[in-house]
């Protein structure tokens, strides 16, 4: 498969975005100026960048609470996600959503979200608006190996097959819902599921953008041609705890470290990229240092910018009340 | 203007709606009917109770669809399809099946503007049948509107009348926030004279069925009959009744009620939901810190007891808030004042 | 297979007395006198007797709004069922429950259900004390083809399979929830979903008793024995409405004529055992006579029964409180 | 007797009564933690936040497991155990994630007895954080206690320090009806002395933390410390509050807040869950009807705003009652005192 060098380049961009915004929570939590939970995506990035790079502001994604990974890669900006993730009133959120209600409408993103299994079914309901506006926008649903055993998650599976939607359901399956292992948490495989509710299964490899990116693209496609939902299956690794703070006594030791030295994303897709000449060396190095430029400069913003006013407690709630 | 049941009102005020914009969309579990059945009829019921008959084949299968059983996913699919354009009108049958989706409705649906700072839109609409008195027995009974009204983002509405579901439900379709629709399933072949086009009824503007001096009633949704029924017998023993119809529990108006206590002095609450943290309390609450000035006598409520609903006709009648129970409960507060006097 | 003398009749008992029970109750409910949702098992004993005749009363079971059936199977008396029914203060569950929450957990029947997937999870609880209390007992789940779409109904089986429960789900497939056909609302195979779940599929015909008695025997078998969960798709046909006054237009004329002439799975028992020389006629044709008088019996009691009394409203709400 | 955290007060409740009654068995997502790991730890976190830790090290993995992330499943086969035989207490991590599984709680655990006509007993504990003040946002802040309270056929017990959650949570366990045991979850590192041995807290039984002549306040959880503060602060300044603590929502100590009630004339509840339908208008609703003669003052409720819970520090802040607004509820009563007596 041929791929655009524009998309080549957008992609990696997102994906060492990614890797910077998240590297650098990881620091900044630790000082203890973050408030709140925070999920990091480090070490998935090609999945979320990998589907999103099939998708346009038309199309429509939910997330889940390690969301910050799927709204850079479907192009919400990094000030306003630090800024939201600081609790400051320039944030997407204007402050009151924080690291796990990150969204942006505007761009199709339907929010990150707090309740595992939340998003599957909103994502049904996107999948219809796009089906009866015939906008030939697909919505997507990211959702864990955990939260693969949720009802909510199950019955969407059901639903998108009945309704024939243009949805897709993207299990990022990292092998742990918080400390627990899948092997043990989800019985049967997703592939059978996948069948149970009457829909094709696509399985890739996580770490490496070229097969997610192709796999979701024949999902997307389908799905775009009105030929009902998928499931697209893709093999992961966290390279951090499950929230910043967790030790991880239940992964044996050395796990991580070989998933970073083996499966690092943006080092394979370095590597393939340059030594496929498809891209040069320079203009990702060049890419490399805007990011960590953007990043730095996102966590400056953020500190410096106010928090919200009192007002706005009361506000947006409603409509109209 | 024509006799229309309750039932009628409701399939009008969508049928209106779905008229007037396309992007009205219906879904529940057999709220069309007959999908994959072997006669190929699929609008064989227009719902179990038959409210939304005929309108599949009005507006085709496009916009009138039947969903599996499955109320956390096709309940959250409206709600995901309310944030992205359409304006769903979800059936979720009987209200006591939200123990199988509140998550979607609590907190996705209701939180959503406020934890994306203002920037999402909800136009969404649940409807339900809420109520005993059916001998439907503990799991198709509840009221349950004290949980809804708990929640901050969504509205709640309860029509007492066909007149007022009518209006009220043109209303909650065109609001762009999630809405809660609750029908009291023993009404639906209640009739009165409605008008046949469209019009609305504001949200949080209560209606005053009776107007009195002595004392003040709420109540909701069916209630208010039975309120009515109170008042016009206690105006023949003297006894002169205010009867407030909230309309919404949330938003509520509290403004009306206020005023009309510090008319009469006197409140009675009726409210068929179970008695703890529910709608009287909360009524209660809000006059016992607004308008304790003018309280001439205790705040009375009648609620049900603090159990299930249970399935016999006798029990079940006596469960139920009444006609007679609310006599009672104003003529307590009136006595109250004659002691006071004495 | 061969089958005790005394379980045939008991379980021909068993399977006359839903028949008789449920065509009288078809009969009452038109009069009026019968309040509140009647759902009608007509047509589906076998499923529910050729279930229950595997199981003892430590084993469980949980049933559904169709739970008449379920609830004779397993061994309720029809004179405290049809009181109940009735809302007699007599009746098994003193007029509180009425026909969609009869139970008698002295019995192992958990309860019919008034929620569609209410039963499953309650069965993996069920499985979990046959479990731990090393009791030898199985837990079996009764639901339809309706409720194989409730997430409540997923969860329990993948929760059966992760904890190896002694649990068998029982899917009673007669085409229809309500008045949507399973084609269209059951998306994928019950099969895929078995083993979307990790665990074994079986199938049968629900109108042959000698058919689910042997398939669920060898899932129960297997429960028993500590192999863990089954699932057993047993395909039916439903002989009346969804509820009493259901016309059933969604279904094609004759429909069900042909199913009650063909698939009646009372006269293909009495067919099978006599012609096999198992049973004979007399032995069936004197059950016959004793069911009907005892149904008839019992619709007698239940009108003459009284009403509850007042002060039954506020009793066993709690324990203590 | 040693000082413990609120953390170590619960653990230790849940090993007396596992070492006590075989029957007794924990579920929940990660109480141990780590099964289907690849280091073969199965007991790596003890819960979310550390509360179940070591349990499982103690019991087995036969008492002490795991469940997927599936609260309906979870939370209904608890229930089902319970009412065949053993004594689960189940975690539901975040009392938010309730609408995950409502209807098993609602539908099925609360109302077997009563419909079943009282031949069902569900010895079964659910196990919750709740509550705002943590920065966790709309969906992990919310207390949601109404609901339960609402909910017939459920208790309801909120404590509010180690002490009282050590004696409420081996009553609840012994007890024999389904109770949800709500634990704030910015107390879990709160200390003080807390007795080793087993003892029990009686539900329905309220403690009164303060007693003094003026001005009654109840508060729920978190909130007895905060009423505690004000109240000594307002000692300072000559007003003498009483505090009670009811302990339990379900059943509900009436007679002793209306003791008090009628004693100080005065009341302010305090209530961290939203305001619409919560306890503060239960309780408010009670005395305004029961002890109405006593009222010298209108009720004041100090809770948060009918909004979800916001994310930033700032504004979380602002959401939460605290000791100055309840100081301030407590002087606008005694001024309202003053105005009359003037
Ligand atoms: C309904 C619900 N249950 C439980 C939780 C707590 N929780 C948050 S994340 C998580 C694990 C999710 O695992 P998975 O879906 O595999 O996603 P991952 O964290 O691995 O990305 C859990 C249990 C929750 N937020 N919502
Ligand atoms: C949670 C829930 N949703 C919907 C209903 C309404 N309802 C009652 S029975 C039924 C159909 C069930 O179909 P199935 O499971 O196939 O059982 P059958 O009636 O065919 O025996 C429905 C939708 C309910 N009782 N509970
Ligand atoms: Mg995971
Ligand atoms: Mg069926």
């Amino acid at each position: 498969m041929q791929i655009a060098r524009d998309i080549l380049l957008r992609s990696y961009r997102s994906m060492r975005t990614i890797r910077d915004f998240e590297e650098r929570l990881h620091v900044e939590f630790a000082t203890g100026e973050i408030p709140g939970f925070v999920h990091l995506y480090c070490g998935e990035e090609a999945s979320g960048v990998g589907v999103c790079a099939n998708l346009t502001d038309t199309d429509t994604i939910a997330s889940t609470h390690r969301g910050h990974g799927h709204c850079i890669a479907k192009g919400v900006g990094v000030d306003g996600m630090m800024a939201e993730i600081y609790g400051r009133s320039t944030g997407v959120c204007r402050g009151k959503g924080g690291s796990m209600h990150i969204a942006d409408l505007s761009l199709g993103m339907l929010g990150a979200n707090g309740i595992v299994g939340g998003g599957p079914p909103l994502i049904c309901g996107a999948a219809l608006s796009h089906k009866l506006l015939k906008d030939g926008g697909v919505a997507v649903a990211f959702y864990g190996d955990g939260a693969s055993n949720e009802g909510s998650t199950l019955e969407s599976l059901n639903l998108a097959t009945v309704w024939q939607l243009p949805a897709i359901f993207v299990v990022e399956d990292n092998g742990y819902g918080e400390a627990t292992g899948a092997s043990y948490a989800v019985a049967g495989t997703q592939k059978a599921r996948a069948e149970g509710f009457g829909m094709p299964y696509y399985e890739c490899d996580g770490t490496d953008f070229f097969s997610v990116y192709e796999t979701a693209g024949e999902a997307i496609r389908r799905a775009r041609a009105g030929e009902g939902p998928a499931m697209v299956h893709v093999h992961l690794s966290r390279w951090y705890g499950h929230f910043e703070g967790d030790s991880m006594s239940y992964r044996i030791d050395g796990e991580v470290a070989r998933e970073r030295a083996e499966r690092d994303c943006l080092v394979n897709f370095r590597r393939r990229t340059t030594e496929a000449g498809l891209l040069d060396a320079a203009a990702l190095d060049e890419i490399d240092a805007a990011v960590k430029a953007e990043v730095e400069q996102s966590v400056i913003s953020a500190k410096a910018a106010p928090t919200p006013e009192d007002a706005d407690l009361l506000k947006d709630v409603y409509v109209a009340y | 203007m024509s006799k229309k049941s309750f039932r009628q009102a409701i399939n009008e005020a969508l049928r209106l709606e779905m008229r007037r914009d396309p992007r009205v969309i219906l879904m529940g579990e057999d709220v069309a009917g007959g999908r994959g059945g072997t006669s190929g009829v699929t609008d064989a019921w227009g719902g179990v109770l038959g409210v939304t008959k005929g309108l599949q084949t009005e507006f085709g299968e496009d916009r009138v669809f039947d969903t599996p059983i499955s109320e956390a996913s096709y309940i959250g699919a409206a709600a995901g399809a309310a944030a992205t354009g359409l304006r769903p009108v979800a059936e979720l049958m009987f209200v006591d099946f939200v123990g199988c989706c509140l998550d979607q409705i609590m907190n996705q649906a209701a939180k959503f503007r406020y934890m994306f700072g203002g920037k999402a839109r909800t136009p969404l609409v649940i409807r339900a049948m809420y109520g005993a008195g059916f001998n439907a027995a503990a799991q198709h009974s509840q009221a349950l509107y004290p949980l809804f009204t708990h929640i901050p983002g969504l509205k709640v509405v309860i029509p007492s009348s066909p007149y007022e579901a009518k209006g009220l439900l043109i209303e909650a379709i065109r609001d762009d926030d999630p809405v809660i629709f609750l029908e009291n399933k023993v009404m639906y072949d209640d009739e009165e004279d409605v008008p046949d086009g469209s019009y609305t009824i504001p949200f949080g503007e209560a209606n005053l069925t009776r107007e009195g001096d002595d004392v003040t009633i709420v109540a909701f949704g069916r209630m208010v009959n039975f309120a009515n029924e109170a008042a016009d017998r206690l105006e023949k023993s003297g006894i002169s009744c205010t009867v407030i119809d909230p309309r919404t529990t949330s938003p509520l108006d509290t403004g009306t009620i206020l005023d009309c206590v510090a008319d009469t002095g006197r409140l009675v609450i009726v409210d068929e939901s179970s008695p703890r943290c529910n709608l009287a309390t909360d009524v209660a609450a809000l006059v016992a810190e607004e308008a304790f000035d003018a309280l001439k006598a205790p705040i009375r409520r009648v609620v049900p007891p603090h159990t299930p609903v249970p399935f016999s006709s006798t029990l079940e009648a006596l469960y139920m808030p009444n006609a007679d129970k609310i006599e009672a409960a104003v003529k307590s507060v009136m006595s109250y004042r004659m002691k006071e006097e004495a």
